[in-house]
């Protein structure tokens, strides 16, 4: 090939995926313009609250306009760009979309509170949007390398985010064993990485299901064959950096102590984000490896095993939540055994997709992850809610304990209300959003049942674990609502007319209508579930 | 294979396999020789004129009027001290310490470039690996400062490091900006490619390399923590700063690895700016540039190709030890900077103005190509280089390009290092 | 050829394990972040090798490049952190970070 | 013994033996020494591997800036000379069965592998045929264009530029910067004078 013709496809490429790349840039852009008006001094005039709730806005716009541009039928529903680095479909607009908005409703929230106070938003949004621009990046790679940077990205602004607090020795504290540990899972995983791509000779992750084919063939297709058994050795290892960004048992540790030393506005922002990042990359990753022909079974004993995990995670996450009575900490092991019912629609989904049926189960594993995208949206709702409300009273008790909400209907009715709401969702209440999301990810892993036994197991465990749960969360709402306030203790007058209970009341509605009109948005995630099909 | 010692080793190509080790074996001799004897000259250079300039006559007593041997002399009296470790040092990294040091600025000639091919290893990406390597001196100055026990040291040693470690990012940016006029990291490419009229030096490709030298060679002083910038062994504060500890053959190490460098930071200036081996004098340069080809590949004499190499080596090392003499000159002429004003004049000066010289080098091209039609304004070997380039492949200064990938690279890695010093 | 793969992957290996044993036993928090960097280097090892003796060719190279620029970004804001935690607890011990439990 | 096998063999000797040093050692600086020199001869095992450009990177990036960054952690964390942490015996006995056993099961997997012979040339030799040369055919990846892609089956004739994590890789850096000068710098506002450690 000639070099002009080279530099010319280049640059034909390029053009034609930097508007699929916009929502991206007008981060990029906002993370610079931050900068640059602390170098001209202009962010004494306009604070930098205000810049970032435009950047977000805009950024929530493009990505609105990207999803309508998708749904238009003579759209191609699916295109790689950037010479293949990212998969630009619904799914990864899905992703954006949602980001996008978490980012907007987090600095909402961030500015409501005002825990990055005026000197250091500026630093404080900076590492907001930078992290969110990894999980952007995550949830729509294609290759190795952009997972890798991805997650990179991703999590080293959550470090400094962490500490940000950075006079408090939680913060700091919280913040060392999130950077020891994340350092150590992200290394771990490119070792992974590393052995992967060496076995199968490319960092391309749609050819990786080929060249495994490729790799399987005059094997056994089990663990005795030394390629296969190195690249799902290269696969457990990456699977152990992704669980680490998941908090799945055993590589959850970090998670409350992180959550409890950071501030709720970040552990909010954590706990929803950066998750819904990776099961982004996750769900990614497990469909480019799956339906290789010659490696069904090692897929099919990964996503069993990813369903035993799941089990293990949530019961885990419920019970250690049962004696704590820090409601951070106690919504850190929530998060667990949260991101555990998710991980089960992720097993279902490589069971299915990998089971002897698979071409004629394609519309049951399109569900499965409608099921997890739609989660993640009531997901987001109720879990930011639940922290926003944690922050709000913290302004006002300066303590995040549960016993500083003791009988606090009396004061704020509406933070209670909206409490309970949340917390009932969590629980999967029928009425709430959180109960539909359950019960898609738990059908379709009924559903996985039929193609291996281990599924039922992991729907029974997961309806336990519901009713587990329940008696925590109620534990919450009692000393919320039945218990007296202490003569002591510091009033929370949080009005009805005043901008924290308008917060706390939008994400409440959310919660409710997502709940009593499920068809608004499963169809939306159906639609993006049936465009990660195509490139595979 | 990068080991691949080009010239000698096929002069003994007749020895069959063992050709890259004797080879080998040569380099390490003459390096040895080089390095062994050019800090005694420059030891003496320093006395003299630091003589001269405090109207002072210097050493005059030992090897006759104008003090030859006093190098010597003094190198005598150093091995005979005293090797002492102190009590509170970690005696292995305290004596290990100043062998690091020596090896980072020795190992930097590996790639330097003495003449057209003479060259132990002719690496693609020579200029990113001598400042690589150059990158590596600090380490040993650290350590020496850490694990002496002594809060002089460690001063010292904090200082260096931070100094050092800052002052590297202009550097590397004023070396890139010729690299963007060259279009190559090869170190023999570029000095080949200033032969002819001095006016083809590099210095004078455009106004952004000339500015460029000028940071350049601030910046390379600083960064062999010579005077004005050698706060870290500023003895009216710090009595010797890292090396305060040290004594006899260890501490010349220091001062053999510190001349070293500054020949090693002089003679990448002269062939990034000053054209190398190159006389700068048309006629000379050409018929120097035929003889060596005529001696290599065989229709000439090799002896005369070799005599031309070995003249080209004597222009190549009297422009660097012009260099290393500016440097002694400057170091007893100027005052010395407080340690806040160091850092502040690298951050906030050098780091700001090598970029903007770095930036004004890419626009350079495309400014001149839509005024005058072409890239450079001079003709000459570059001239000709890149409207052959053209001619075969339609393309402008596309294959620079690739150089601006290490750029940014290195760009990248500036940004972090600028963290250590906040 | 004169030092196959598989020499190359045993280093890679050993610094693998080398820095996650590093990782597992230091109770300085930087000599952890040491034991990460030995980790990161196994992995480049990797890379490296495979780009010289397999298919992934270039690809390697420049994997391996990102890794020094992403371990580099990463190490400094793990030190300010660990200068964070030290000015708070005046140790770097990790085992004193105990304030958080539960 | 050819030349290179030999080096290869110093090399990775270093390499691991530093490595082995690096967790055996008590104090923090002699890690990072032994640190050094395994990274250091690794940059040589990278110029053996015919990846001049990444071995350079390594040297310059890794040893002269990632390391030297640490030697400044270790030293600006110092609340006494030569600071120990000592780790329990037993501890780094169970630690290191462990790791050798982990050794043994990614080697024996490795090691059983029959690696494809590249249907390329590999690395070394694309576009300018020069062995080590890869500095124009990364900076050109760099810049997305892969001369020398498209020959094997089933690839994108265009091949995988790497336009984009080039310059996305300087957000991340930026972003970075910000955090850790945020992290590292005093609060601006007034602390009173006995809170200042």
């Amino acid at each position: 090939m000639l070099f002009t013709e080279l530099i010319n496809s280049l640059i034909t490429d390029t053009t034609q995926s930097l508007p699929r790349f916009g929502v991206e840039l007008c981060l990029s852009a906002t993370i610079v313009l931050f900068l640059l008006m602390r170098l001209t001094g202009l962010d004494r005039l306009i604070p930098a609250c205000l810049t970032a709730t435009i950047g977000a806005l805009v950024a929530t716009f493009l990505a609105y306009k990207q999803f309508d541009a998708l749904h238009d039928l003579n759209a191609v529903p699916s295109v790689k760009i950037f010479t293949g680095l990212l998969v630009h479909d619904l799914f990864s607009v899905y992703f954006r979309g949602f980001l996008a908005l978490f980012l907007l409703l987090t600095v909402a929230l961030t500015s409501l509170t005002g825990i990055p106070d005026e000197d250091d938003s500026p630093d404080f949004y900076s590492l907001l949007f930078g992290a969110t621009i990894g999980m952007m990046l995550m949830a729509s790679a294609n290759n190795l390398l952009m997972l890798f940077i991805g997650i990179e990205m991703t999590s080293v602004p959550s470090y400094a985010m962490v500490g940000f607090l950075k006079g408090r020795k939680p913060s700091s504290e919280a913040a060392l064993k999130y950077v020891v540990y994340g350092a150590g899972a992200a290394g771990v995983m490119l070792y992974g990485i590393s052995l992967l791509a060496g076995v199968l000779g490319t960092t391309d992750m749609s050819m990786l299901a080929a060249r495994m084919t490729e790799a399987a063939a005059g094997g056994s297709g089990g663990l005795n064959d030394p390629e296969l058994r190195t690249a799902s050795l290269g696969i457990m290892l990456i699977m152990v950096g992704l669980a680490f960004k998941l908090s799945l048992v055993p590589f959850h540790f970090w998670c409350p102590d992180a959550f409890e030393g950071a501030s709720a506005e970040v552990a909010g922002f954590l706990s929803v984000a950066s998750k819904a990042g990776a099961f982004g990359l996750l769900v990614r990753f497990c469909l480019s490896l799956s339906g290789a022909p010659g490696t069904e079974s090692l897929m099919t004993s990964f996503g069993v095993g990813l369903g035993f995990i799941a089990c293990i995670t949530t019961t885990f996450g419920n019970l250690a939540a049962y004696t704590q009575t820090n409601l951070k900490r106690l919504l850190a092991y929530s998060t667990i055994a949260h991101a555990g019912y998710m991980v089960m629609a992720v097993a279902a989904m490589l069971v299915m997709a990998n089971g002897p049926q698979a071409a004629s189960m394609q519309v049951d594993i399109n569900r499965s992850i409608e099921g997890l995208l739609y989660y993640l949206v009531v997901y987001l709702f109720m879990n930011l809610g639940a922290f926003a409300i944690i922050a709000i009273a913290r302004n006002y008790t300066f303590s995040e304990e549960l016993d500083s909400f003791r009988g606090l209907i009396s004061q704020s009715p509406t933070l209670c209300i909206g409490m309970l709401i949340c917390m009932f969702s969590l629980v999967g209440m029928p009425p709430f959003g959180g109960f539909v999301g359950k019960l898609f990810i738990f059908a379709s892993a009924f559903r996985a049942g039929q193609i291996h036994w281990f599924m039922y197991v992991v729907v029974a465990f997961g309806a336990l674990n519901t009713v587990f749960s329940l008696v925590y969360y109620i534990r919450v709402l009692r000393t919320m609502f039945m218990e007296a306030r202490p003569a002591d203790a510091r009033p929370v007058p949080v009005r009805l007319a005043s901008w924290e209970s308008a917060f706390v009341v939008t994400l409440a509605v959310f919660v409710l209508l997502l709940g009593i009109l499920p068809h608004m948005m499963s169809q939306t995630a159906n639609d993006a579930a049936q465009s990660l099909a195509i490139f595979r | 294979m990068m080991f691949a010692a080009q010239s000698i080793a096929e002069f003994f190509s007749f020895l069959g396999g063992w050709q890259y080790v004797v080879a080998a074996v040569i380099h390490a001799v003459l390096l040895v020789h080089v390095f062994a004897l050019s800090p005694f000259a420059f030891i003496w250079l320093e006395r003299k004129v630091s003589g001269r300039i405090q109207d002072r006559l210097g050493p005059t007593r030992v090897g006759g009027l104008f003090g030859w041997l006093q190098s010597l002399a003094d190198g005598i009296k150093l091995v005979q001290k005293e090797d002492l470790c102190p009590q509170a040092a970690d005696s292995m990294l305290f004596r290990s310490a100043p062998y690091v040091v020596c090896v980072a600025s020795f190992a930097a000639f590996m790639v330097l470039p003495f003449s057209h091919g003479w060259v132990a290893v002719a690496a693609d990406c020579g200029l990113f690996i001598i400042l690589a390597i150059l990158s590596l001196e600090v380490f040993g100055i650290i350590m020496a400062g850490y694990s002496s026990g002594s809060k002089w040291s460690l001063f010292g040693g904090m200082r260096e490091a931070a100094q050092m470690v800052s002052y590297e990012i202009p550097l590397a940016i004023c070396a890139l900006v010729p690299i963007v006029a060259a279009g190559s990291l090869n170190l023999g490419e570029i000095g080949g490619m200033q032969r002819g009229w001095f006016g083809y030096w590099f210095l004078f490709h455009d106004p952004f390399t000339f500015v460029a030298f000028f940071v350049y060679f601030v910046v390379a002083t600083a960064s062999c923590k010579r005077a004005p910038f050698d706060l870290a062994e500023a003895e009216s504060e710090l009595v010797g700063g890292f090396h305060t500890e040290y004594s006899g053959m260890r501490w010349s190490y220091f001062f053999m690895g510190e001349y070293a460098s500054m020949f090693a930071v002089c003679g990448i200036a002269s062939i990034l700016f000053l054209g190398g081996w190159n006389t700068g004098i048309g006629p000379i340069d050409d018929a120097l540039y035929a003889a060596r080809n005529a001696g290599a590949d065989g229709t000439g004499s090799p002896a005369l190709g070799y005599l031309a190499n070995v003249l080209g080596v004597f222009v190549f090392v009297s422009k660097a030890s012009f260099g290393v003499f500016v440097q002694v000159w400057l170091r007893w002429t100027l005052p010395r900077l407080r340690i806040d004003q160091v850092m502040t004049t690298c951050l906030k000066y050098l780091v700001p103005i090598s970029c903007f010289l770095f930036l004004g080098a890419i626009l350079w091209p495309l400014a001149l190509v839509t005024t005058l039609g072409r890239t450079t304004w001079t003709s000459g070997p570059l001239g000709e280089l890149v409207a052959e380039e053209v001619r075969e492949n339609q393309v402008t200064r596309s294959l620079s390009a690739a150089d601006v990938g290490g750029v940014a690279v290195r760009a990248a890695e500036g940004v972090v290092e600028k963290e250590l010093v906040r | 050829m004169a030092a196959d793969l598989n020499a190359y992957l045993l280093v890679g290996a050993v610094l693998f394990v080398c820095g996650v044993v590093c990782m597992a036993t230091k109770r300085n928090g930087i000599g952890v972040l040491m034991g990460v960097e030995l980790v990161l280097n196994g992995a480049n090892v990797n890379f490296v090798a495979f780009s010289r003796y397999t298919d992934l060719g270039l690809d390697g190279q420049v994997f391996s490049l990102f890794v020094i620029v992403l371990a580099a970004a990463e190490a400094a804001v793990a030190l300010a952190i660990a200068l964070n935690f030290y000015n708070n607890h005046l140790t770097i011990d990790v085992d004193r970070a105990n304030k958080l439990k539960g | 013994m050819s030349g290179e096998a030999f080096l290869f063999t110093v090399f990775a000797a270093m390499t691991c033996f530093s490595a082995i040093a690096v967790v055996v050692s008590q104090t923090v600086v002699r890690m990072a020494f032994w640190l050094v020199i395994s990274l250091g001869s690794t940059a040589a095992l990278f110029f053996l591997a015919n990846a001049d450009f990444v071995g350079a990177a390594q040297l310059l990036i890794y040893v002269g800036g990632t390391l030297v960054l640490l030697v400044f952690g270790v030293m600006l964390t110092a609340s006494g000379p030569y600071m120990k942490i000592g780790t329990s015996t037993g501890e780094t006995v169970v630690a290191g069965l462990i790791g050798l056993l982990f050794l043994f099961v990614v080697f024996a997997s490795v090691s059983g592998v029959n690696w494809r012979q590249p249907v390329t040339a590999s690395a070394d030799n694309v576009a300018t045929g020069a062995v080590g040369n890869t500095l124009r055919p990364l900076g050109l990846s760099f810049l997305g264009a892969r001369p020398e892609s498209g020959v094997l089956p089933g690839e994108d004739a265009a091949g995988t530029g790497y336009l984009l994590p080039f310059e996305i890789v300087s957000v991340h850096l930026l972003v970075v910067l910000v955090g850790a000068s945020y992290l590292a710098r005093a609060k601006r506002r007034a602390v009173p004078v006995n809170q200042v450690v």
